[in-house]
């Protein structure tokens, strides 16, 4: 297994947030995480990237250990996380954003005298061409609109080649057919990295998951393949239970 | 200036670096003025050797770094004879190089000071610790007790005074309680007053400079220090001090220096000196001893007196007559240069706070030794 | 304080009246505006009239200019670690003051004025006391807020004041006057041209380093880092690694600067190390421009020309006057004077060439040319 | 025994005008996020205004009542003048109301000529009490500093000023768009910080006497305080005042004065660096 | 007869790049409104200078009858507008109660914060913690409550959906579709069935101008719409 997080819980002040959840996801898994508001998936997805240091619990990544890692060393481990609110560096120009997050684990050496620049600039073009921001390299990320903001993120999430890529609803505030372009830039990735996914559109999550998580209450309610999680009564009992 | 229009010669430069801006900026100002009125005054009696004098005025903001600055421009530029000013001693410290060593400039310092400064070419013309100690403390133990206390500012004038007060006080039977420093804005005493009280001080010889000496001198007051017949002595205090306190809160504090206002009324000289500075300025700044203004005046006269004898103004000639030069009449009295000290003999006074004004209670005879270099 | 620095930088040129220079023609079909390279022809400006400077002034001005290419150098300390890298030092005076009482104990108690030592022995006092104060504030589980940073410096600046003042064997309240002279074998640096091309040259080669610097890669790490810490530690930076070497190289370029000013005004004194001397340098750059390194140097020359000029005409109330230009230009320049002639997306910069110009240039190790392509 | 009680009073009352000094530091750095380096400035011109009331021969109380109005007024002004531009950038803030610190620090320096002076108290001598002399003045200003610090809770707790206030500076965009008018609410806040300075100087003018020195050298003290006590609310400052108050008196009862000065600092750094979210985590009023 | 909220000939754009183009737009007194478009077609822009957070540069925004083109954001709030933005929109540091209060700062209806607790009663358990720790959706469902509290006679609501679980949306568009029966109501919607379900009228955006506009069936039998909606 490539991620395997066992007995999370993690406990803001009186709330249990998480109680015991576990993630697996193997080697070049499209993973899905869903459930209804508040049931810990973005606090799950922080656990793992070390943005929340979890109450109890375990993540090991490639058969080590993680749990006490910084999220510096685990990014440097190989995992990426695109957060649920956009976090673009605001005042950078696009081209820089992704440059920045494509150099990030050049050695010192390297940053000071440059010899990766030339390297970088393809790729970095690449991106910014398949994401479909290329006309805008150089201008501030600020100036992008919300859903070019989550494109964006996306681009910088993929650049520094993950093992693991962490997307918490990457595709918030895009229409159906953005969703569907953004899954078709994410299925090629599928040769050399696994993903996990939040999502709350299931259509999206079907097409490309090859398994599903469900949480609820911070408790793993289901895990297995699509088909196995459609059929599961307790997972169409919340759906169709109101918040 | 007109009359001059023709002469022969250029003038000479006289140059003053002083505090016309910043914290001590009311001595600063008292200073540049007594100068402008002795140049004027020198002028309007024919100059020196026949020359006029022009006046170059720096601030030195309490800053030293721009001070050093705006020395520079005294010393290459205006390319002044003779420098004078400075009111701290770290200012004088920063000053003294870029005047003396590199400026190769004459350098006087007007103010009271801790002594000890035996720079080649460095003339001080204020009050010395001997001039401020020897008599003054004896009266002291006369007429307030023999159990000392010395609060300090932490820096290097209290320090080296306390050092020759202590001494006097002990040659005089008295006794120092303790001694002890504070950061020069401290403005809470509360355990300084109450080791005071509690250890029955008799005199308070305080160093203590504003802004820290106000709010002192109130809580030693508040903790009925006064009350209890104990005695304030602080050796910077003149007019410009006066009113840091209700008159009531330094009822009986002794001070010792070289002129006090007061010396008008039985001294012409003073009565005509006073009156010639309040009429060209008539404004806040005083003419007062302790911030420098006397120091001023007398070292100016005492270099004029220099020039005179030398009949030049190249630094060496006139350093040579500068080191025995005496001016008979001067506030608070005639004066005259140690020879080969660098330092001034003066007339020194021990004055008494009486309902916000002083009243001398003790004069030197004749003139008093500084006892430096 | 929990507001992310992100959002408050967001909000700068759009409320303090710079213009977001979003150049672009329309939403859809955005293209950059050809930009003039302003930046060089100002570097250019003054490095001549720097050079020139002592064959126009007077002798005692040249001495002055020194004085000023000594801050300005201090200028750049200050500008490398808030301009670039967003740390806000406000006790960046501690590590140019330590430096200068470090080489005046030096010059005074062991009589080492050699040029070779005094200067890589201040410049080193500058980087311990950088690394020292850096580690302790910047260092440690919790990212450190700006705010906490710029008191902490701040405070520490201001304790040290107080210690030099307190503490006798570095001459109290006094300071420590009468420094010897720095010396090259026999010869010895007095005030005067010689030492202004001395320390002309080393402020060049310095400002030619730190420029290669941010614009290396490793300042584009550095501006991530100023817009916002946390993010760029997802990326896999070691965030806290790259502001305590910024830190440092702010506190040695400080600590080379203290030690020049040391021996060029012959004395150090308490302020060298505290508050005044901490918020002038800050007034420089901001006066200036921060973040460019230029507008640190220009800064630091017009804040002190300026004050030199004001106190000789306006000798009573020239403070006041000092306080309203510099409100001024605050509030009306809030990204420095630099902003009158330099667009803000060129001060940004980019760290990326456009393709099309990639492809002509072919320059291989000149980092300028890349980041710079007309 | 009575001198521990002179201690304690001693220790108290200077604790007491240290925060009397940063209530209005305080407020203006939580509630609006700005580190205020004019605030020593509004102090002192509290001092000068009860100076000036008793310099024209007015009853010196009369001076005390009008100066936090007087500086208050000024603050209002000064905000939407100058302040408002730089909420954006806190360390440009900083530097802004330094330069304006400046100017007022200088101008009244001109306007006093550089002196120290005094102003006597409205309510005089000492409170005996067998053979022990308090300060009636400075029991007077440990009793206001109560007061006021009750009525600035009362204010900012009970009141929905204290809710938009905060509303305003956490969000200012989403702020007006729940209908809350930001500028005035910034302009107002301002004023209130800057009065309670102005009401501070106009009380420790007759300890301190009266000089253009007079709030700098409460400045860095009063930032200090904030960051120990933690920004973000308002007890948050005025427990950090307090602790540093009787701390920087109290010291010196036990150590040599030089050496307290500078350990309250370092202690305070330290402390920062461990406890970043101050001594009151800043929640709540 | 002028419509309630009257857009007419409207420019507008940040710094000196232009975003919308001539737009025009009618809204009625009551009922709802959809307007769509891709990412960065300016439905945001649009929303900002409804509310006034940003200036129009050129035409005319009409309010009730009254130009309020020149306006501050808070008096057009105070005279009705309501308004849950994109991105940030609750109060981060503030606990929900009291982002909850600032909403009803303007109210005067004693019970208001507890009817809107009784559509989201997730926020009922969360009353404490600081609004910027909620989970997206939780978050969203605190924005939409916030601004109901102000009793609005025009609600503007961008993309109130964005990461809300599918339950809650089908609560949230029931409470819109009742709402837009007494109050207009604008939304900027990517679920096309929500939008749709919600408006009577939608107005399509695409590159900063009016594309399409029409009854809400219309506009999604259009088969012009997939090409305004597609990257
Ligand atoms: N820092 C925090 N302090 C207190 N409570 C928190 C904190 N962070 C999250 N929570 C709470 O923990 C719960 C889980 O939050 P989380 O963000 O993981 O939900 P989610 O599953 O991602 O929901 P959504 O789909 O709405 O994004 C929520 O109820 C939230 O309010
Ligand atoms: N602050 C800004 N400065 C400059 N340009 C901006 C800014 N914000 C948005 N833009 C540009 O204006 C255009 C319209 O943006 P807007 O946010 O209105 O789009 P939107 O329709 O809301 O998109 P989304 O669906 O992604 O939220 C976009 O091209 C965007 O890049
Ligand atoms: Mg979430
Ligand atoms: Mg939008």
């Amino acid at each position: 297994m490539l991620l395997e997080a066992a007995g999370i819980t993690k406990i803001f002040g009186k709330l249990t947030a998480l109680d015991g959840a576990a993630l697996t996801v193997g080697a070049n898994e499209f993973h899905g995480l869903i459930g209804p508001n508040g049931s810990g998936k973005s606090t799950l997805m922080k656990c793992i990237a070390g943005a929340e240091v979890p109450t109890t619990g375990k993540v090991s990544f490639v058969n080590t250990d993680i749990t006490a890692f910084t999220p510096t060393e685990r990014a440097r481990a190989g995992m990426s996380l695109k957060f649920q609110i956009t976090s673009v560096l605001p005042s950078l120009t696009l081209y820089d954003n992704i440059l920045l997050a494509l150099q990030a684990q050049s050695s010192l050496i390297d940053l000071l005298f440059s010899r990766t620049r030339d390297a970088l600039h393809e790729q970095v073009m690449t991106m910014l061409t398949q994401f479909r921001l290329a006309d805008r390299a150089f201008e501030p990320a600020a100036a992008l609109s919300h859903g070019q903001q989550q494109w964006l993120e996306i681009a910088m999430a993929l650049a520094g080649k993950p093992k693991l890529l962490l997307l918490d609803e990457p595709t918030g505030g895009m229409s159906l057919e953005e969703r569907r372009v953004t899954g078709e830039l994410l299925q090629p990735i599928k040769q050399h990295c696994s993903l996990v996914i939040v999502e709350h559109d299931l259509d999206f999550i079907r097409d490309i998951c090859d398994r599903l998580t469900v949480l609820d209450q911070g408790k793993v309610l289901a895990s297995g393949t699509v088909s196995e999680i459609q059929a599961n009564k307790a997972v169409q009992e919340i759906y169709l239970r109101r918040a | 200036p007109a009359p001059w229009a023709n002469a022969a010669e250029a003038p000479i430069k006289v140059g003053i670096a002083t505090d016309l801006t910043g914290p001590i900026a009311y001595a600063g100002n008292a200073d540049a003025n007594v100068a402008k009125m002795v140049i004027k005054e020198i002028n309007a009696a024919g100059g020196l050797l026949g020359r006029p004098l022009e006046l170059y005025i720096e601030d030195t903001a309490s800053n030293e770094s721009v001070a050093v600055g705006n020395v520079r421009k005294l010393i290459q530029r205006d390319k002044v004879d003779m420098v004078l000013g400075g009111i701290t001693s770290s200012m004088r410290n920063a000053i003294k190089d870029p005047i003396v060593a590199r400026g190769k400039t004459l350098y006087i310092y007007p103010q009271l000071y801790e002594g000890k400064e035996c720079t080649p070419y460095l003339f001080c013309t204020g009050p010395t610790p001997a001039q401020q100690c020897d008599e003054f403390i004896p009266w002291l133990i006369k007429n307030g007790g023999k159990k000392f206390a010395l609060p300090s500012a932490n820096y290097v004038w209290p320090h080296t005074l306390n050092v020759y007060a202590r001494k006097v006080i002990e040659a005089n039977g008295g006794e120092v309680v303790f001694e002890e420093y504070y950061p020069l804005d401290q403005v809470d005493f509360s355990a300084t007053v109450n080791r005071i009280i509690s250890n029955k001080v008799d005199v308070v010889f305080n160093t203590v400079i504003p802004p820290g000496v106000g709010p002192f001198f109130k809580q030693l007051y508040e903790a009925g220090f006064l009350k209890n017949g104990g005695r304030l002595a602080c050796v910077y205090y003149d007019e410009n001090t006066l009113n840091i306190n209700q008159a009531a809160e330094i009822e009986g504090l002794a001070s010792c220096l070289d002129y006090f206002k007061v010396l008008t009324k039985e001294n012409p000289f003073d009565a005509k000196i006073q009156a010639a500075y309040e009429k060209d300025f008539p404004g806040n700044f005083l003419f007062a001893a302790g911030s420098a203004a006397t120091g001023t005046y007398r070292g100016l006269k005492l270099w004029e007196a220099a020039v005179k004898e030398a009949g030049k103004v190249d630094r060496d000639s006139v350093a040579a007559a500068l080191d025995h030069a005496k001016i008979a009449e001067g506030p608070g009295g005639p004066a005259e240069m140690v020879p080969g000290k660098r330092h001034c003999k003066m007339k020194m006074y021990t004055a008494v706070a009486k309902a916000g004004s002083y009243e001398i209670v003790g004069r030197s005879n004749g003139l008093v030794d500084p006892k430096e270099c | 304080m929990p507001k992310s620095m992100g959002a408050v930088k967001q909000a700068i040129p759009a409320a303090i009246g710079g213009e977001p220079d979003v150049a672009m023609a329309s939403s859809g079909t955005a293209k950059q505006k050809s930009t003039r390279k302003i930046l060089p022809v100002v570097e250019g400006i003054v490095l001549v009239a720097a050079l020139l400077a002592p064959l126009l002034l007077q002798d005692y001005l040249t001495v002055f200019a020194t004085r000023v290419i000594i801050l300005a150098l201090f200028a750049l300390s200050f500008d490398l670690v808030w301009g670039y890298a967003g740390i806000m030092s406000f006790g960046q005076a501690l590590f140019f003051g330590s430096a200068g009482y470090g080489v005046a104990l030096l010059a005074r108690d062991l009589d080492i004025t050699n040029i070779f030592l005094v200067l890589p022995a201040g410049t080193l006092i500058g980087l311990t006391f950088a690394l020292l104060l850096g580690g302790f504030l910047l260092l440690g589980r919790h990212p450190s807020s700006v705010i906490f940073v710029s008191l902490g410096t701040l405070t520490g600046s201001y304790a040290a004041d107080r210690l030099a003042r307190g503490w006798y064997y570095l001459g109290g309240q006094n300071g420590i006057p009468s420094i010897a002279p720095m010396s090259l074998g026999s010869y010895e640096f007095t005030e005067g041209p010689a030492f202004y091309y001395l320390v002309l040259g080393i402020l060049v080669v310095v400002y030619l380093l730190c420029r290669f610097l941010v614009r290396s890669q490793f300042g584009l790490a550095l501006a991530g880092l100023r817009e916002n810490e946390q993010r760029i530690a997802f990326f896999g930076y070691k965030a806290q690694h790259l502001k305590a070497i910024i830190f440092a190289i702010g506190g040695a370029v400080a600590g080379m600067a203290g030690s020049l000013y040391a021996f060029h005004e012959g004395f150090v004194w308490p302020n060298m190390v505290g508050v005044v001397v901490s918020t002038q340098v800050v007034l420089y750059v901001l006066f200036g421009g921060s973040g460019t390194l230029i507008g640190a140097v220009i800064g630091a020359v017009i804040v002190e020309g300026v004050s030199f000029w004001l106190s000789d005409n306006y000798r009573d109330i020239w403070p006041i006057i000092l306080g309203v230009l510099l409100l001024l230009v605050i509030l009306f320049r809030p990204l420095g004077l630099i902003s009158f002639v330099l667009g803000e997306r060129e001060r940004v910069g980019s760290f990326g060439a456009k393709p099309k110009e990639n492809v002509k240039e072919n320059v291989k190790e000149d980092v300028k040319e890349k980041r710079n392509a007309p | 025994m009575a001198n521990a009680f002179v201690a304690a009073f001693e220790i108290l009352s200077f604790g007491a005008i240290i925060v009397l000094i940063v209530l209005g530091l305080g407020i203006i750095a939580s509630m609006m996020g700005i580190f205020n380096f004019a605030q020593g400035e509004f102090v002192l011109l509290g001092a000068y205004i009860t100076y000036l009331a008793y310099a024209k021969g007015l009853p010196i109380w009369a001076g005390m009542v009008a100066a936090p109005f007087v500086v208050g007024a000024l603050g209002f002004v000064l905000e939407a003048l100058i302040i408002r531009r730089f909420y954006a950038a806190p360390i440009v803030a900083m530097l802004g109301t330094y330069a304006l610190g400046l100017i007022i620090r200088e101008s009244v320096r001109g306007l006093i000529g550089g002196f120290y002076l005094t102003v006597p108290e409205p309510i005089g001598g000492s409170i005996d009490i067998g053979a022990m002399h308090i300060s009636a003045w400075r029991f007077t200003i440990i009793i206001i500093t109560l007061l006021v610090m009750a009525g600035c809770y009362l204010l900012l707790s009970r009141t929905n000023f204290g809710l938009r206030m905060r509303a305003t500076l956490e969000n200012p965009s989403l702020a007006r768009a729940s209908g809350i008018s930001t500028p005035l609410m910034y302009g107002a806040t301002f004023a209130f910080g800057s009065a309670l300075a102005g009401l501070a100087g106009a009380l420790i003018v007759p300890v301190f006497s009266l000089y253009a020195d007079l709030g700098l050298r409460f400045l860095i003290q009063g930032f200090v305080a904030v960051m120990v006590g933690g920004v973000g609310s308002f007890i948050g400052p005025v427990a950090g005042a307090g602790v540093i108050g009787t701390l920087s008196a109290a010291l010196p009862w036990i150590m040599a004065p030089v050496v307290a000065d500078v350990l309250v600092f370092v202690l305070a750094i330290a402390f920062i660096k461990f406890r970043p979210q101050g001594l009151i985590a800043g929640k709540g009023v | 007869m002028p419509e309630f909220l009257d857009i007419k000939h409207l420019d507008a754009g940040y710094g000196r790049s232009q975003v919308l183009f001539d737009v025009t737009l009618g809204i009625p007194w009551r009922g709802g409104v959809a307007v769509l478009g891709r990412n960065g077609a300016g439905k945001t822009t649009l929303m900002k200078t409804i509310v006034g957070e940003l200036p129009a540069w050129k035409g005319e925004v009409a309010f009730d009858g009254r130009d309020i083109s020149r306006r501050a954001t808070q008096e057009r709030v105070r005279a009705g507008i309501g308004y849950v933005p994109q991105e940030h929109s609750v109060f981060a540091r503030l606990s929900v109660r009291d982002n909850l209060a600032v909403g009803s700062l303007a109210s005067s209806k004693a019970d208001a914060v507890d009817h809107v607790l009784t559509i989201f009663p997730k926020l009922g358990q969360r009353l404490d913690q600081p609004a910027g720790t909620l989970s997206g959706g939780e978050r969203k469902m605190l924005a939409i409550g916030r601004a109901l509290l102000g009793d609005p006679k025009l609600l503007l609501l961008d993309e109130p959906t964005e990461g809300v679980w599918i339950g809650v949306i089908e609560e949230i568009t029931e409470r819109l579709i009742e709402l837009a029966k007494t109050i207009a109501v604008i939304i900027v919607e990517q679920h096309l069935d929500l939008a749709l379900r919600v408006a009577d009228y939608a107005y399509v955006l695409d590159r900063g101008r009016v594309a399409l506009q029409g009854q809400a069936g219309e506009v999604r039998d259009n088969p012009e719409l997939v090409r305004y909606l597609a990257p």
